[in-house]
């Protein structure tokens, strides 16, 4: 403590020199330089958008204006359809997903750690990964008739070989030093698992859970067809209505709130956990990146 | 395969002195053409609470060696015995990159199975031994290269093997540091009396904290000779007489690198 | 409107159209696209437009997409259900596309299990319909009105309305999850046939003549407006294809089953085909009617924005054809 | 080379004491030893499912027999629609993740380098995978018309974010140590990108070139409904077609054909390649997998 | 900041003779409460063509100066200039693990712009330079420790670097192999006339090879002593006068580390 202690008083006397005084400023400027960005892109799409728009390639109802669209998913915001499908939909994704998580995390860890499993079902997984999801649906009905657990269902067989991929290409990834590390202290089997090959595939893990919300939500859009319990209208039923419907607004407008949920869900939980990790780990560095 | 392998009390009857017997052990990595041999027919044996230190060429297989004694490989041919709990120190820090400092220790505490509780007061006293009181809460990519390598010391120390197998453990350390950390290491080794296998380039290092001194021949490693140190404990590394049988050692081993060659 | 399968009419000698180009042609492998089906089967399109024209054919599953080919100027004229029809129409502010003739009428039935036997004893029951808001969903909530049964927003009142895919609704009458459901054929058939349902409602009883539009023929506007003589080619081959199944029903279903499985790689149960032909009236008149009142009652069940759907019919090709034949002309809107 | 002669020499004079002397015999043990849980895995599932239909849970039109869905899958061979499914199916997934892997390498190399487009565009590219294939449709149709390319089109919208992503997660997690030696060697820009940065984030590649690998084929099984061009019976079509006509045999028949091509992708093409991988890296440690 | 970076020729005209000017830099990680410092207002100057060893107490700051030198990091205050281009070898070997032994030392070529045809005999000859011709092939994990460090060795020096940076670069080599490779380096530095920047725990060692021997205090680093080595090349490590310089700077540096307590 004493030689922290010495050291925080240097680098207050240091502060005398030349050194980056105002954290806060220095917080807010990098907020900006991490938005501004974003704003640019999204300008500069829009203003494509509306060129092509313009240029009249396609009429209207087809490839509607950039505003139409907008006003349409001010509309639903408006009138409160949106916050009722976004809300649904997303209960939906983070029942399933965390149950996916649970069974893949499972799966996975099983996978990578007993070598029989591993040569008998490894190449299953990625199989299985590649079953599109309605091929599940008599499945799923036959197992839960028509409810909410059948939509759930779905999600996990969609989200869950992604997860279980991730863990195992994360734990077939650690440099064998730190298997080694740990056996050398004595963890074995599920000890060897719980604090050293679990945390040590966190990267590959993460990558693994990224990809395994994208399977869960396009999943869930197709499984949200699967029971349309009477007027909920989730995001899939709108995506699927706009498209029965021909409604080209109405269709890019629910396109947009994807897009919107998966930049938000990227940017601020898995954007967050990398960064953390990357941190954490002594990833990032300045000189390098 | 003759390789046999026993760990444990199991092997204990076989000869009660003997803390750590190699019996013939050859390792061969990889087949055919593409075949490096480690080791040849290497038979030694560290007595019970013996410091023994290692030197020979590199890459003349003294890791593998080590490796092979804490369980982590298997010999190709020839058997092993180890009696008790082995710790390993290795050559590389090989700390946990998610851990902090404290959280490395704290590890090796947990799975020797200290409680919670006694688990804070032991890590402190292992940082402030290796002198990194004040960094308990970095991370290993914070701390500079010696510093990382006295963490991997105080985890090892941590486990509190019967027999401790070190692997170059002061190799980046200055040498103010590191004869503070002979004087600590020894100190332990007096009031535990755990076994040691010490591996080192250091001759002089090698003559300070041993009772035996092995050398082992260059690629594939046999051993060429073994010397008894009997100057009085306390020893320091500068007096005549370390010197002396430092550069006995360092004579005979040079004999070993210019016989075969050059690695 | 976008470029097409560009044709020219070249005048023959003989003063017909020797004509030339490029037609694509949707349809559905779809008992209900029987004169599609057949008019194909026996190279009636063909034969109508002549060797100078190349005919693409594509095939869809649902309503939705074949607008879609539409809007993206993927197909010129299709077979098609009434309300994608009308919501092309309306979406397109009644410029995208016209309805040229007709092609099917009827095949939609309520079919629940055997023991309910009045609209009574539907109290308590669920029944399942193709999707929300399609034809048969609207139908279905518009006649438990009528019968002063209850449905509500949540599945729950009197009777739960279930909207959910055919083939999930087959299995789940099966299965007894379900106690009815109104489906077009070929699948009201399959649940007679394979679940044992009865008929409670033949949705022919609904309407006027017994008569309202299942299937008719619908074209690009554009395309209508640059090939004229194309598009009348196109429906006179749909006037024959209804004359061979009106005239020659078994030979029409061996046909159309002959086309589902070159098409789809699977043949349906000959029954189901007779089955669901004796429930099926194939007929040139796209019944105007019954599309405006469909779309009402969509439009009273919240399902559909008020729509105009004047101008969606272009029947002049159809009724001059009709009157060559010597046929009454038939009424749009 | 005199070292390496001397070792050779010793090793064959160590033949004499106890050295693992036929290779050949021990490849046909390995061999075996990764196919009979395969096998094995294969028996079990096959009984269970069996044992299922056996206990009467649900009727054998809704749950077949093992026997009736592999004789389906047998007639299908022996008539060739198979062959013709599984082989455009399979020419319009390569084609398609060829496709995918080009442009997600390019965008997944940019992203991953340019800092203000990472910042700009990082979080889309998950948004973009979240979006389901059906929303492309329209847009792919007003593109390509009916046509294959309207199908690529899909496939690589779904699969590219997926092997960008990898590539971007890849590079992420590379070592700054080894980024450094790069630098210090006087790699800068596109040397650095080229001898560093991408054979560092291999491992993180293929995996997500795994990942894509299911998007793609997914992506592909709803984009074959899109056009059912000329009467081509491709996969996607025939799972929509068993589907429809509620033809349970037909339908598993398919799912089987879908889990063996994705297991073989998986195990003779991501598998090897990852062995490799790890081989070469000294990923593959004997002691501690 | 003050703090500015100028590479190559540019600084030239400052001062014709320096090779590395290092003016009152100081660095510090991180913010706040949690800051290390680790170098302090340190100025040092290297000649071109100079031979000049860095010995200090672990953590001090050596391997954070030359990363900083090699432009890998920036300095928090201060300025430093460095004529010519430069070359590391880093304190771990940080092997590429893609590429063969002689890849790695190929990659080094290649980036210098070293044709295809001229590589493999440089390399092959580098190779034996570090007495590793017959792991040509081999890949870094299949090395032990030494000889992993040879190959970085190898690898730096294929660099052919104006200013040579190297952080304990025979830190894990046995003696004899040290003797050979400082033989080696000194003959290399002779004919060639580069700059060398050289940290090592061995005073003997830095006696043995450099014209000046700079010791730096306990963290954070300054510049405490500067030792000019005027011992008649070609030198000896076991030769009295390189013996006495030693224990004069390591005289010095216990006093460094006993004054600062320890790291
Ligand atoms: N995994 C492996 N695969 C192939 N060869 C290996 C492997 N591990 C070690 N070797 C070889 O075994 C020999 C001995 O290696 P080892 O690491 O035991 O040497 P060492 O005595 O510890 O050397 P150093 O002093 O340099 O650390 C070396 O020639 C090395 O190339
Ligand atoms: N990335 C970093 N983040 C925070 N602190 C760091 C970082 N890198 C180095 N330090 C700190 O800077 C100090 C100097 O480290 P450096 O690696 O330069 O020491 P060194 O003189 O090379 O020591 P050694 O002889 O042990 O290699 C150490 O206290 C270390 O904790
Ligand atoms: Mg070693
Ligand atoms: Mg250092």
């Amino acid at each position: 403590m004493a030689t922290r202690d010495r050291l925080t008083e240097e680098v207050a006397g240091l502060d005398a020199l030349d050194l980056p005084k105002a954290p806060r400023v220095r917080r807010a400027v990098r907020l900006w330089a991490g938005f501004w960005p974003k704003i640019a892109a999204l300008a500069l799409a829009l203003g494509l958008w509306q060129a092509v728009v313009w240029s009249g390639w396609k009429p209207t109802y087809v490839l509607p204006h950039p505003w139409t669209v907008l006003s349409e998913l001010g509309r639903r915001v408006g009138d409160g359809t949106l916050m009722t499908a976004a809300g649904i939909t997303l209960r939906r994704a983070l029942v399933g997903y965390t149950l996916a998580v649970l069974v893949g995390t499972a799966i996975g860890s099983l996978v990578s750690r007993v070598k029989l499993l591993r040569v008998a079902t490894g190449s299953l997984i990625t199989g299985l990964q590649t079953m599109p999801s309605i091929a599940w649906f008599p499945l799923a009905i036959l197992i839960f008739k028509l409810s909410e657990s059948a939509i759930l269902f779905v999600i996990i067989l969609g989200a869950a070989p992604a997860i279980a991929n991730g863990l195992i290409t994360g734990a077939d990834h650690i440099p064998p030093l730190l298997l080694r590390a740990g056996r050398v202290l004595g963890a074995r089997r599920l000890a060897l698992y719980r604090y050293v090959i679990l945390p040590a595939s966190l990267p590959g893990f993460v990558a693994g859970m990224k990809q395994g919300w994208s399977f869960a939500w396009r999943s869930l859009m197709a499984g949200e067809l699967l029971v349309i319990i009477a007027r909920k209208q989730s995001i899939g039923v709108q995506l699927q209505v706009a498209r029965d419907l021909a409604d080209a607004p109405g269709l890019m407008a629910t396109m947009l709130l994807i897009l919107i949920i998966g930049i938000a869900v990227d940017s601020l939980f898995f954007g967050t956990l990398d960064r953390a990790i990357r941190r954490r780990w002594g990833l990032m560095d300045p000189a390098t990146s | 395969m003759t390789a046999t392998l026993s760990h444990g009390p199991a092997a204990h009857t076989k000869a009660a002195e003997a803390a750590v017997r190699v019996d013939a052990v050859s390792k061969i990595f990889g087949h055919g053409p593409e075949a490096v041999q480690a080791l040849d027919r290497l038979t030694l044996q560290v007595d019970r609470g013996e410091f023994v230190c290692l030197v020979g060429a590199s890459g003349c297989g003294k890791s593998t060696l080590l490796h092979m004694l804490a369980g982590l490989d298997s010999p190709t041919a020839g058997s092993i015995a180890v009696e008790g709990r082995t710790g390993l120190m290795f050559q590389e820090a090989a700390l946990f990159p998610w851990l902090t400092v404290a959280g490395n220790v704290a590890l090796a505490l947990r799975l020797r199975g200290v409680g919670r509780a006694e688990r804070r007061p032991l890590v402190t006293s292992l940082l402030e031994m290796v002198h990194l009181e004040g960094f308990a809460s970095r991370r290993p990519h914070e701390l500079s290269g010696g510093m990382r390598q006295r963490v991997a010391l105080a985890r090892a120390l941590a486990q509190n093997a019967d027999v401790m197998l070190m692997d170059e453990p002061f190799g980046s350390l200055d040498a103010m540091t590191r004869d503070l950390l002979h004087a600590e290491l020894e100190r332990l080794w007096t009031e535990r009396r755990f076994t040691v296998l010490f591996v080192t380039h250091n001759v002089r290092e090698a003559v300070r904290l041993a009772d035996r001194v092995l050398v082992l021949t260059s690629r594939p490693g046999r051993l060429s000779a073994s010397f008894r140190v009997d100057i009085p404990r306390p020893r320091r590394i500068e007096t005549p007489a370390v010197s002396a049988l430092a550069g006995e050692i360092t004579e005979q081993l040079s004999v070993e690198v210019r016989r075969h060659g050059h690695a | 409107g976008g470029g097409s399968g560009a044709t020219t009419a070249v005048p023959d000698g003989n003063g017909a159209g020797t004509l030339t180009g490029t037609v694509r042609l949707g349809m559905f492998p779809n008992v209900t696209h029987a004169p599609a089906l057949v008019g194909l089967g026996r190279g009636l399109f063909q034969e109508a437009l002549g060797p100078g024209v190349k005919l693409e054919l594509s095939y869809f599953n649902a309503g939705g997409e074949a607008i879609e080919a539409m809007f993206g100027g993927g197909i010129d004229m299709t077979f098609i259900g009434p309300n994608p029809a009308i919501n092309g129409f309306a979406q397109s502010n009644g410029t995208a596309i016209r309805i040229v003739a007709g092609s099917t009428s009827g095949g939609a039935f309520l079919i629940v299990r055997p023991g309910i036997t009045r609209p009574a004893d539907l109290v308590g029951a669920s029944l399942a319909t193709p999707a929300l808001g399609n034809t048969q969903d609207v139908a279905l909530r518009a006649w438990l009105t009528d019968q002063g049964l209850t449905y509500d927003v949540a599945g729950g009142g009197d009777v739960a309305v279930i909207p959910q895919a055919n083939p999930d609704t087959l299995r789940a009458f099966q299965a007894g999850d379900i106690d009815g459901a109104w489906v077009p054929e070929p699948w009201a058939t399959r649940l007679i046939q394979e679940g044992g349902g009865v008929v409670l409602v033949d949705e022919r009883d609904l309407w006027p003549g017994g008569r309202f539009v299942t299937t008719h023929l619908i074209v690009r506007t554009a395309f209508l407006e640059q090939h004229p003589d194309l598009v009348e080619a196109v429906v006179r081959a749909d006037l024959a294809a209804i004359a061979f199944c009106n005239e020659s029903p078994d030979e029409a279903q061996q046909i159309v089953n002959d086309q589902i499985e070159e098409i789809t790689g699977k043949r349906l149960p000959d029954p189901v085909i007779a089955g669901a032909w004796e429930t099926l009236d194939f007929t040139w008149d796209p019944i105007a009617s019954s599309l405006q009142e469909s779309a009402d009652d969509a439009v009273t069940a919240g399902l559909l924005k008020p729509v105009d759907l004047t101008g969606i019919y272009a029947l002049d090709i159809l009724n001059r054809l009709l009157a060559e034949g010597g046929q009454a002309p038939v009424a749009g809107l």
